[in-house]
Protein backbone atom coordinates (compact mmCIF):
# COMPACT_ATOMS: atom_id res chain seq x y z
CA UNK A 1 0.00 0.00 0.00
CA UNK A 2 1.47 3.07 -1.58
CA UNK A 3 -1.08 5.46 1.35
CA UNK A 4 -1.62 5.49 4.39
CA UNK A 5 -3.29 7.64 6.83
CA UNK A 6 -3.32 6.01 10.06
CA UNK A 7 -3.11 7.52 13.72
CA UNK A 8 -0.15 5.33 14.72
CA UNK A 9 3.40 6.08 13.99
CA UNK A 10 5.62 5.13 11.80
CA UNK A 11 8.89 3.63 10.76
CA UNK A 12 11.14 4.75 8.13
CA UNK A 13 13.87 2.72 7.92
CA UNK A 14 10.58 -0.33 7.53
CA UNK A 15 8.82 1.91 4.90
CA UNK A 16 12.25 2.00 3.15
CA UNK A 17 13.31 -1.35 3.47
CA UNK A 18 9.78 -2.41 2.14
CA UNK A 19 9.82 0.12 -0.64
CA UNK A 20 13.45 -1.14 -1.74
CA UNK A 21 12.22 -5.00 -1.40
CA UNK A 22 13.67 -7.13 -3.88
CA UNK A 23 14.99 -3.83 -6.21
CA UNK A 24 18.74 -3.51 -6.74
CA UNK A 25 18.04 -0.74 -9.16
CA UNK A 26 17.70 1.48 -7.03
CA UNK A 27 20.09 4.56 -6.49
CA UNK A 28 18.90 7.04 -4.73
CA UNK A 29 16.09 7.41 -1.94
CA UNK A 30 14.93 10.84 0.13
CA UNK A 31 12.63 10.64 2.70
CA UNK A 32 10.91 13.62 4.19
CA UNK A 33 9.29 13.65 7.71
CA UNK A 34 7.04 16.08 8.90
CA UNK A 35 7.20 16.39 12.77
CA UNK A 36 5.10 18.37 15.26
CA UNK A 37 7.09 21.47 16.58
CA UNK A 38 7.06 22.42 20.04
CA UNK A 39 7.01 26.39 18.97
CA UNK A 40 8.95 27.01 22.07
CA UNK A 41 6.66 25.21 24.48
CA UNK A 42 3.58 27.42 23.35
CA UNK A 43 1.78 23.63 21.93
CA UNK A 44 0.58 21.20 23.67
CA UNK A 45 -0.67 19.19 21.15
CA UNK A 46 -2.19 19.19 17.39
CA UNK A 47 -4.99 17.59 16.24
CA UNK A 48 -5.39 16.35 12.68
CA UNK A 49 -8.62 15.67 11.33
CA UNK A 50 -9.00 14.73 7.74
CA UNK A 51 -11.76 13.92 5.17
CA UNK A 52 -11.76 10.33 5.44
CA UNK A 53 -12.10 8.65 1.49
CA UNK A 54 -11.25 11.76 -0.52
CA UNK A 55 -8.13 12.02 1.59
CA UNK A 56 -6.78 8.83 0.59
CA UNK A 57 -8.00 9.56 -3.34
CA UNK A 58 -6.49 12.79 -3.24
CA UNK A 59 -2.71 11.54 -2.45
CA UNK A 60 -2.93 8.63 -4.91
CA UNK A 61 -4.09 11.19 -7.07
CA UNK A 62 -0.87 13.13 -6.21
CA UNK A 63 1.04 10.07 -6.48
CA UNK A 64 -0.02 9.09 -9.77
CA UNK A 65 0.90 12.89 -11.03
CA UNK A 66 4.68 12.14 -9.56
CA UNK A 67 4.88 8.54 -10.90
CA UNK A 68 3.91 9.93 -14.40
CA UNK A 69 6.69 13.09 -13.69
CA UNK A 70 9.44 11.09 -13.02
CA UNK A 71 11.09 7.76 -13.32
CA UNK A 72 10.07 6.08 -9.47
CA UNK A 73 10.82 3.08 -8.38
CA UNK A 74 8.45 3.55 -5.27
CA UNK A 75 6.75 6.26 -3.61
CA UNK A 76 5.19 5.59 -0.35
CA UNK A 77 3.20 8.35 1.68
CA UNK A 78 2.16 8.18 5.67
CA UNK A 79 -0.18 10.78 6.88
CA UNK A 80 -0.78 10.68 10.55
CA UNK A 81 -4.49 11.84 12.00
CA UNK A 82 -5.70 12.40 15.62
CA UNK A 83 -3.59 13.83 18.88
CA UNK A 84 0.35 14.40 17.66
CA UNK A 85 2.41 15.59 20.42
CA UNK A 86 5.32 17.76 19.81
CA UNK A 87 8.28 16.42 18.58
CA UNK A 88 6.15 13.43 17.59
CA UNK A 89 5.81 12.39 13.48
CA UNK A 90 3.06 13.63 11.57
CA UNK A 91 3.77 12.87 7.87
CA UNK A 92 6.29 10.71 5.54
CA UNK A 93 7.17 10.99 2.38
CA UNK A 94 9.80 7.78 0.53
CA UNK A 95 10.75 8.62 -3.22
CA UNK A 96 12.89 5.95 -4.20
CA UNK A 97 14.99 6.08 -8.53
CA UNK A 98 18.10 5.12 -9.95
CA UNK A 99 18.89 8.57 -9.68
CA UNK A 100 18.81 11.55 -6.80
CA UNK A 101 17.08 14.21 -8.74
CA UNK A 102 14.22 12.59 -9.76
CA UNK A 103 13.76 11.16 -5.84
CA UNK A 104 14.48 14.93 -4.50
CA UNK A 105 12.25 16.53 -6.83
CA UNK A 106 9.24 13.69 -6.35
CA UNK A 107 9.49 13.91 -2.48
CA UNK A 108 9.62 17.62 -2.65
CA UNK A 109 6.53 17.56 -5.18
CA UNK A 110 4.61 15.25 -3.27
CA UNK A 111 5.08 17.84 -0.04
CA UNK A 112 4.05 21.02 -1.50
CA UNK A 113 0.73 19.10 -2.83
CA UNK A 114 0.07 17.44 0.16
CA UNK A 115 0.47 20.95 2.10
CA UNK A 116 -2.19 22.64 -0.19
CA UNK A 117 -4.84 19.86 -1.90
CA UNK A 118 -5.34 16.80 0.38
CA UNK A 119 -7.97 17.25 2.69
CA UNK A 120 -5.82 17.45 5.93
CA UNK A 121 -6.58 20.20 9.04
CA UNK A 122 -4.72 21.29 11.63
CA UNK A 123 -6.04 22.46 15.22
CA UNK A 124 -3.62 23.67 17.45
CA UNK A 125 -4.12 22.86 21.57
CA UNK A 126 -2.03 25.29 23.38
CA UNK A 127 0.17 24.61 26.69
CA UNK A 128 -1.88 27.69 28.27
CA UNK A 129 -4.84 27.38 27.96
CA UNK A 130 -6.02 31.01 29.14
CA UNK A 131 -4.12 31.90 26.31
CA UNK A 132 -6.48 29.95 24.12
CA UNK A 133 -9.09 31.98 22.75
CA UNK A 134 -8.26 31.37 19.36
CA UNK A 135 -9.98 28.47 17.53
CA UNK A 136 -6.88 26.82 17.29
CA UNK A 137 -7.00 26.05 13.89
CA UNK A 138 -3.86 26.60 12.15
CA UNK A 139 -4.55 29.05 8.86
CA UNK A 140 -3.38 27.98 5.47
CA UNK A 141 0.05 29.60 3.99
CA UNK A 142 0.68 31.49 0.70
CA UNK A 143 4.24 30.37 0.76
CA UNK A 144 2.71 26.74 0.73
CA UNK A 145 0.60 27.84 -2.21
CA UNK A 146 3.23 29.45 -4.25
CA UNK A 147 5.52 26.51 -3.14
CA UNK A 148 2.97 24.59 -4.95
CA UNK A 149 2.57 26.87 -7.96
CA UNK A 150 6.57 26.44 -9.06
CA UNK A 151 5.36 22.97 -10.30
CA UNK A 152 3.39 23.59 -13.19
CA UNK A 153 4.15 22.47 -16.20
CA UNK A 154 5.08 24.95 -18.57
CA UNK A 155 2.99 25.48 -22.18
CA UNK B 1 -28.16 14.44 -0.24
CA UNK B 2 -25.71 13.70 2.24
CA UNK B 3 -23.29 16.92 3.72
CA UNK B 4 -20.15 16.81 5.85
CA UNK B 5 -18.51 19.45 7.40
CA UNK B 6 -14.84 19.71 8.83
CA UNK B 7 -12.67 21.12 10.88
CA UNK B 8 -13.88 24.99 11.80
CA UNK B 9 -16.79 24.94 9.48
CA UNK B 10 -18.21 21.48 11.32
CA UNK B 11 -17.57 23.19 14.74
CA UNK B 12 -19.38 26.12 13.81
CA UNK B 13 -22.46 24.14 12.80
CA UNK B 14 -22.04 21.81 16.16
CA UNK B 15 -22.55 18.99 13.38
CA UNK B 16 -19.93 16.64 11.44
CA UNK B 17 -22.12 15.75 8.62
CA UNK B 18 -26.15 15.23 7.85
CA UNK B 19 -28.39 14.45 5.66
CA UNK B 20 -30.91 16.96 3.50
CA UNK B 21 -33.27 16.74 1.18
CA UNK B 22 -32.59 19.69 -1.07
CA UNK B 23 -35.82 21.95 -1.89
CA UNK B 24 -36.60 23.62 -5.23
CA UNK B 25 -34.83 26.10 -6.31
CA UNK B 26 -31.34 24.77 -4.81
CA UNK B 27 -29.43 23.48 -8.06
CA UNK B 28 -25.53 25.20 -7.27
CA UNK B 29 -23.32 24.74 -4.26
CA UNK B 30 -23.87 28.64 -3.63
CA UNK B 31 -27.59 27.98 -3.49
CA UNK B 32 -26.57 25.39 -1.10
CA UNK B 33 -24.97 27.67 0.95
CA UNK B 34 -27.84 30.51 0.62
CA UNK B 35 -30.32 28.00 1.67
CA UNK B 36 -27.87 26.05 4.64
CA UNK B 37 -27.71 30.00 6.21
CA UNK B 38 -31.61 30.08 6.65
CA UNK B 39 -31.50 27.32 8.87
CA UNK B 40 -30.19 28.94 11.51
CA UNK B 41 -27.48 31.30 13.34
CA UNK B 42 -24.72 28.87 13.66
CA UNK B 43 -24.61 28.30 9.68
CA UNK B 44 -24.62 31.81 9.23
CA UNK B 45 -21.54 31.76 11.81
CA UNK B 46 -19.67 29.14 9.83
CA UNK B 47 -21.00 30.71 6.24
CA UNK B 48 -20.35 33.91 7.24
CA UNK B 49 -16.66 34.58 4.94
CA UNK B 50 -18.14 32.07 2.35
CA UNK B 51 -14.66 32.55 0.09
CA UNK B 52 -13.12 31.15 3.38
CA UNK B 53 -14.96 28.26 2.66
CA UNK B 54 -14.19 25.10 0.10
CA UNK B 55 -16.41 22.79 -0.96
CA UNK B 56 -16.08 19.40 -2.30
CA UNK B 57 -18.51 17.62 -4.59
CA UNK B 58 -18.23 13.69 -4.40
CA UNK B 59 -14.89 14.40 -2.96
CA UNK B 60 -13.62 16.35 -5.76
CA UNK B 61 -12.84 20.31 -5.13
CA UNK B 62 -14.95 22.39 -6.94
CA UNK B 63 -15.82 26.10 -6.99
CA UNK B 64 -18.60 27.40 -5.96
CA UNK B 65 -21.18 27.83 -9.12
CA UNK B 66 -20.78 23.56 -9.59
CA UNK B 67 -24.39 22.24 -10.21
CA UNK B 68 -25.44 20.00 -7.64
CA UNK B 69 -27.14 17.39 -10.27
CA UNK B 70 -26.50 14.06 -9.74
CA UNK B 71 -24.68 14.60 -6.81
CA UNK B 72 -24.43 12.53 -3.63
CA UNK B 73 -21.68 14.25 -1.14
CA UNK B 74 -20.84 17.42 -0.49
CA UNK B 75 -18.88 18.73 1.96
CA UNK B 76 -17.22 21.90 3.26
CA UNK B 77 -14.10 22.90 5.17
CA UNK B 78 -11.41 25.48 5.60
CA UNK B 79 -8.17 25.90 2.99
CA UNK B 80 -6.45 22.66 4.03
CA UNK B 81 -3.27 22.83 6.57
CA UNK B 82 -2.08 19.12 6.25
CA UNK B 83 1.45 17.73 5.48
CA UNK C 1 30.20 13.91 15.03
CA UNK C 2 28.79 15.39 12.26
CA UNK C 3 30.73 14.00 9.28
CA UNK C 4 31.48 10.20 9.20
CA UNK C 5 33.70 8.43 6.98
CA UNK C 6 33.39 4.31 7.66
CA UNK C 7 33.79 1.24 6.41
CA UNK C 8 30.59 -0.14 8.03
CA UNK C 9 27.21 0.42 6.92
CA UNK C 10 24.67 2.90 8.88
CA UNK C 11 21.53 2.92 9.93
CA UNK C 12 19.30 6.55 8.81
CA UNK C 13 16.58 5.92 11.33
CA UNK C 14 19.51 5.94 14.50
CA UNK C 15 21.49 8.94 12.74
CA UNK C 16 17.99 10.89 12.69
CA UNK C 17 16.94 10.37 16.33
CA UNK C 18 20.45 11.48 17.23
CA UNK C 19 20.57 14.41 15.33
CA UNK C 20 16.94 15.38 16.84
CA UNK C 21 17.73 14.24 20.11
CA UNK C 22 16.83 17.08 22.80
CA UNK C 23 15.39 18.94 19.89
CA UNK C 24 11.58 19.83 19.94
CA UNK C 25 10.95 22.57 17.20
CA UNK C 26 12.53 20.20 14.21
CA UNK C 27 9.71 20.43 11.77
CA UNK C 28 11.02 18.69 9.03
CA UNK C 29 13.78 15.87 8.58
CA UNK C 30 14.92 15.04 5.10
CA UNK C 31 17.60 12.22 4.23
CA UNK C 32 19.38 11.21 1.02
CA UNK C 33 20.64 7.70 1.21
CA UNK C 34 22.53 6.92 -1.96
CA UNK C 35 22.86 3.01 -2.67
CA UNK C 36 24.94 0.61 -5.16
CA UNK C 37 22.73 -0.17 -8.08
CA UNK C 38 23.19 -3.62 -9.70
CA UNK C 39 22.88 -2.16 -13.15
CA UNK C 40 20.64 -5.31 -14.16
CA UNK C 41 23.12 -7.70 -13.09
CA UNK C 42 26.43 -5.79 -14.43
CA UNK C 43 27.76 -4.92 -11.13
CA UNK C 44 29.58 -7.52 -8.86
CA UNK C 45 30.38 -5.01 -6.56
CA UNK C 46 32.20 -0.94 -5.69
CA UNK C 47 35.21 0.20 -4.57
CA UNK C 48 35.18 3.53 -2.81
CA UNK C 49 38.58 5.07 -1.91
CA UNK C 50 39.21 8.25 -0.28
CA UNK C 51 41.81 10.67 0.59
CA UNK C 52 42.15 10.25 4.42
CA UNK C 53 42.27 13.69 5.83
CA UNK C 54 41.53 15.30 3.24
CA UNK C 55 37.78 13.88 2.58
CA UNK C 56 36.83 15.12 6.17
CA UNK C 57 37.87 18.65 5.70
CA UNK C 58 35.90 18.87 2.58
CA UNK C 59 32.61 17.48 4.23
CA UNK C 60 32.99 19.41 6.77
CA UNK C 61 33.67 22.32 4.41
CA UNK C 62 30.36 21.52 2.54
CA UNK C 63 28.71 21.26 5.53
CA UNK C 64 29.64 24.52 7.02
CA UNK C 65 28.46 26.13 3.44
CA UNK C 66 25.04 24.66 4.09
CA UNK C 67 24.84 25.38 7.59
CA UNK C 68 25.24 29.86 6.63
CA UNK C 69 22.77 29.52 3.62
CA UNK C 70 20.26 27.51 5.38
CA UNK C 71 19.08 28.01 8.99
CA UNK C 72 19.33 23.94 9.74
CA UNK C 73 18.97 22.18 13.25
CA UNK C 74 20.96 19.88 12.61
CA UNK C 75 22.85 17.92 10.06
CA UNK C 76 24.74 14.86 9.58
CA UNK C 77 26.78 13.31 6.12
CA UNK C 78 27.71 9.56 6.25
CA UNK C 79 30.35 8.09 3.78
CA UNK C 80 31.27 4.38 3.70
CA UNK C 81 34.10 3.19 1.71
CA UNK C 82 35.91 0.34 1.00
CA UNK C 83 33.89 -2.68 -0.85
CA UNK C 84 30.01 -2.37 -1.11
CA UNK C 85 27.83 -4.73 -3.02
CA UNK C 86 25.15 -3.80 -5.30
CA UNK C 87 22.15 -2.73 -3.16
CA UNK C 88 24.17 -1.35 -0.48
CA UNK C 89 24.44 1.79 1.28
CA UNK C 90 27.16 4.02 -0.04
CA UNK C 91 26.23 7.49 1.82
CA UNK C 92 23.64 8.86 3.73
CA UNK C 93 23.06 12.93 4.37
CA UNK C 94 20.60 13.90 7.07
CA UNK C 95 19.16 17.52 7.53
CA UNK C 96 16.47 18.69 9.46
CA UNK C 97 15.25 22.69 10.00
CA UNK C 98 11.89 24.07 11.03
CA UNK C 99 10.64 24.21 7.54
CA UNK C 100 10.40 22.27 4.74
CA UNK C 101 12.20 24.37 1.64
CA UNK C 102 15.45 24.71 3.88
CA UNK C 103 16.03 20.45 4.71
CA UNK C 104 15.37 19.53 0.75
CA UNK C 105 17.24 22.60 -0.48
CA UNK C 106 20.28 21.75 2.16
CA UNK C 107 20.27 17.91 1.22
CA UNK C 108 20.31 18.49 -1.93
CA UNK C 109 23.12 20.95 -2.19
CA UNK C 110 25.47 18.77 -0.11
CA UNK C 111 24.82 15.95 -2.34
CA UNK C 112 25.71 17.90 -5.06
CA UNK C 113 28.79 19.28 -3.67
CA UNK C 114 29.36 15.79 -2.56
CA UNK C 115 29.65 14.20 -5.95
CA UNK C 116 31.66 16.95 -6.96
CA UNK C 117 34.10 18.45 -4.39
CA UNK C 118 35.02 15.44 -1.86
CA UNK C 119 37.72 13.10 -2.71
CA UNK C 120 36.52 9.69 -3.26
CA UNK C 121 36.95 7.34 -6.08
CA UNK C 122 34.13 4.57 -7.18
CA UNK C 123 35.90 1.51 -8.88
CA UNK C 124 33.60 -1.04 -10.38
CA UNK C 125 34.30 -4.74 -9.95
CA UNK C 126 32.14 -6.70 -12.96
CA UNK C 127 30.10 -9.93 -12.36
CA UNK C 128 31.55 -11.22 -16.06
CA UNK C 129 35.30 -10.63 -15.59
CA UNK C 130 36.19 -11.40 -19.30
CA UNK C 131 34.05 -8.32 -20.05
CA UNK C 132 36.48 -6.33 -17.48
CA UNK C 133 38.65 -5.24 -20.03
CA UNK C 134 38.25 -1.56 -18.74
CA UNK C 135 39.99 -0.06 -15.87
CA UNK C 136 36.84 -0.27 -14.13
CA UNK C 137 37.15 3.45 -12.05
CA UNK C 138 33.55 5.53 -12.86
CA UNK C 139 34.32 8.37 -14.84
CA UNK C 140 33.12 12.16 -13.35
CA UNK C 141 29.46 12.90 -14.73
CA UNK C 142 29.25 16.06 -16.54
CA UNK C 143 25.37 16.52 -15.32
CA UNK C 144 27.02 16.54 -11.75
CA UNK C 145 28.92 19.39 -12.78
CA UNK C 146 26.22 21.18 -14.04
CA UNK C 147 24.02 20.50 -10.79
CA UNK C 148 26.58 21.98 -8.65
CA UNK C 149 26.66 25.12 -10.67
CA UNK C 150 22.83 25.73 -10.15
CA UNK C 151 23.84 26.65 -6.24
CA UNK C 152 26.20 29.33 -7.47
CA UNK C 153 24.66 32.50 -5.45
CA UNK C 154 24.04 35.70 -7.76
CA UNK C 155 25.85 38.46 -7.24
CA UNK D 1 57.84 16.55 0.24
CA UNK D 2 55.23 13.39 0.75
CA UNK D 3 53.12 12.88 -2.45
CA UNK D 4 50.19 10.58 -2.59
CA UNK D 5 48.59 8.99 -5.23
CA UNK D 6 44.89 7.75 -5.57
CA UNK D 7 42.79 5.44 -8.05
CA UNK D 8 43.84 5.13 -11.45
CA UNK D 9 46.55 7.40 -10.63
CA UNK D 10 47.90 5.27 -8.02
CA UNK D 11 47.39 2.11 -9.82
CA UNK D 12 49.25 3.34 -13.55
CA UNK D 13 52.14 4.50 -11.15
CA UNK D 14 52.37 1.37 -9.04
CA UNK D 15 52.53 3.09 -5.58
CA UNK D 16 49.74 4.81 -3.19
CA UNK D 17 52.56 7.52 -1.65
CA UNK D 18 56.25 7.98 -1.43
CA UNK D 19 58.54 10.37 -0.14
CA UNK D 20 60.55 13.04 -2.52
CA UNK D 21 63.20 15.42 -2.77
CA UNK D 22 62.45 18.00 -5.01
CA UNK D 23 65.27 18.65 -7.66
CA UNK D 24 66.63 22.11 -8.15
CA UNK D 25 63.90 24.22 -10.62
CA UNK D 26 60.89 22.04 -9.87
CA UNK D 27 58.66 24.76 -7.95
CA UNK D 28 54.91 24.36 -9.09
CA UNK D 29 52.75 21.38 -9.72
CA UNK D 30 53.48 21.44 -13.33
CA UNK D 31 57.40 21.39 -13.11
CA UNK D 32 56.74 18.17 -10.49
CA UNK D 33 54.32 16.90 -13.10
CA UNK D 34 57.32 17.12 -15.87
CA UNK D 35 60.06 15.80 -13.29
CA UNK D 36 57.54 12.98 -12.24
CA UNK D 37 57.62 11.85 -15.97
CA UNK D 38 60.78 11.11 -16.19
CA UNK D 39 61.06 8.56 -13.36
CA UNK D 40 59.78 5.89 -15.74
CA UNK D 41 56.96 4.65 -17.86
CA UNK D 42 55.00 4.22 -15.01
CA UNK D 43 54.65 7.87 -14.29
CA UNK D 44 54.42 8.61 -18.24
CA UNK D 45 51.17 6.36 -18.35
CA UNK D 46 49.78 7.72 -15.38
CA UNK D 47 50.34 11.34 -16.57
CA UNK D 48 49.94 11.20 -20.40
CA UNK D 49 46.35 13.18 -20.11
CA UNK D 50 47.69 15.74 -17.58
CA UNK D 51 44.16 17.62 -17.51
CA UNK D 52 42.61 14.17 -16.53
CA UNK D 53 44.72 14.39 -13.43
CA UNK D 54 43.62 16.39 -10.55
CA UNK D 55 46.49 17.83 -8.05
CA UNK D 56 45.71 18.95 -4.09
CA UNK D 57 48.40 20.17 -2.12
CA UNK D 58 48.08 20.29 1.40
CA UNK D 59 44.27 19.22 0.80
CA UNK D 60 43.37 22.04 -1.04
CA UNK D 61 42.36 21.58 -4.54
CA UNK D 62 44.42 23.65 -6.76
CA UNK D 63 45.54 24.15 -10.61
CA UNK D 64 48.60 22.99 -11.95
CA UNK D 65 50.56 26.65 -12.13
CA UNK D 66 50.39 26.40 -8.38
CA UNK D 67 53.42 26.82 -6.24
CA UNK D 68 55.27 23.88 -4.37
CA UNK D 69 56.75 26.36 -1.77
CA UNK D 70 56.79 25.51 1.79
CA UNK D 71 54.26 22.38 0.87
CA UNK D 72 54.10 19.45 2.87
CA UNK D 73 51.92 17.11 1.18
CA UNK D 74 50.50 16.94 -2.79
CA UNK D 75 48.27 14.75 -4.30
CA UNK D 76 47.76 13.05 -7.78
CA UNK D 77 43.90 11.56 -8.85
CA UNK D 78 41.18 11.45 -11.21
CA UNK D 79 37.73 13.45 -11.24
CA UNK D 80 36.30 12.90 -8.16
CA UNK D 81 33.07 10.64 -8.31
CA UNK D 82 31.76 9.94 -4.81
CA UNK D 83 28.47 10.65 -3.38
Amino acid sequence: MKVRIQTEDFDANEECARLADGKNNIGAIVTFTGLCRDEEGRLSALELEHYPGMAEAKIQEIVEQAETRWPLQGVTVIHRVGRINPGANIVLVVTASAHRRAAFEAAEFLMDFLKTSAPFWKKEHLADTKAATETGWVSAQDADDEATKRWQLKE
Amino acid sequence: MKIYYFAWVRERTGRSDETVTLPEGVTTVAELIDWLKTRGPEFEFAFENERFVRAAVDQQLVSHDTSLKDVNEVAFFPPMTGG
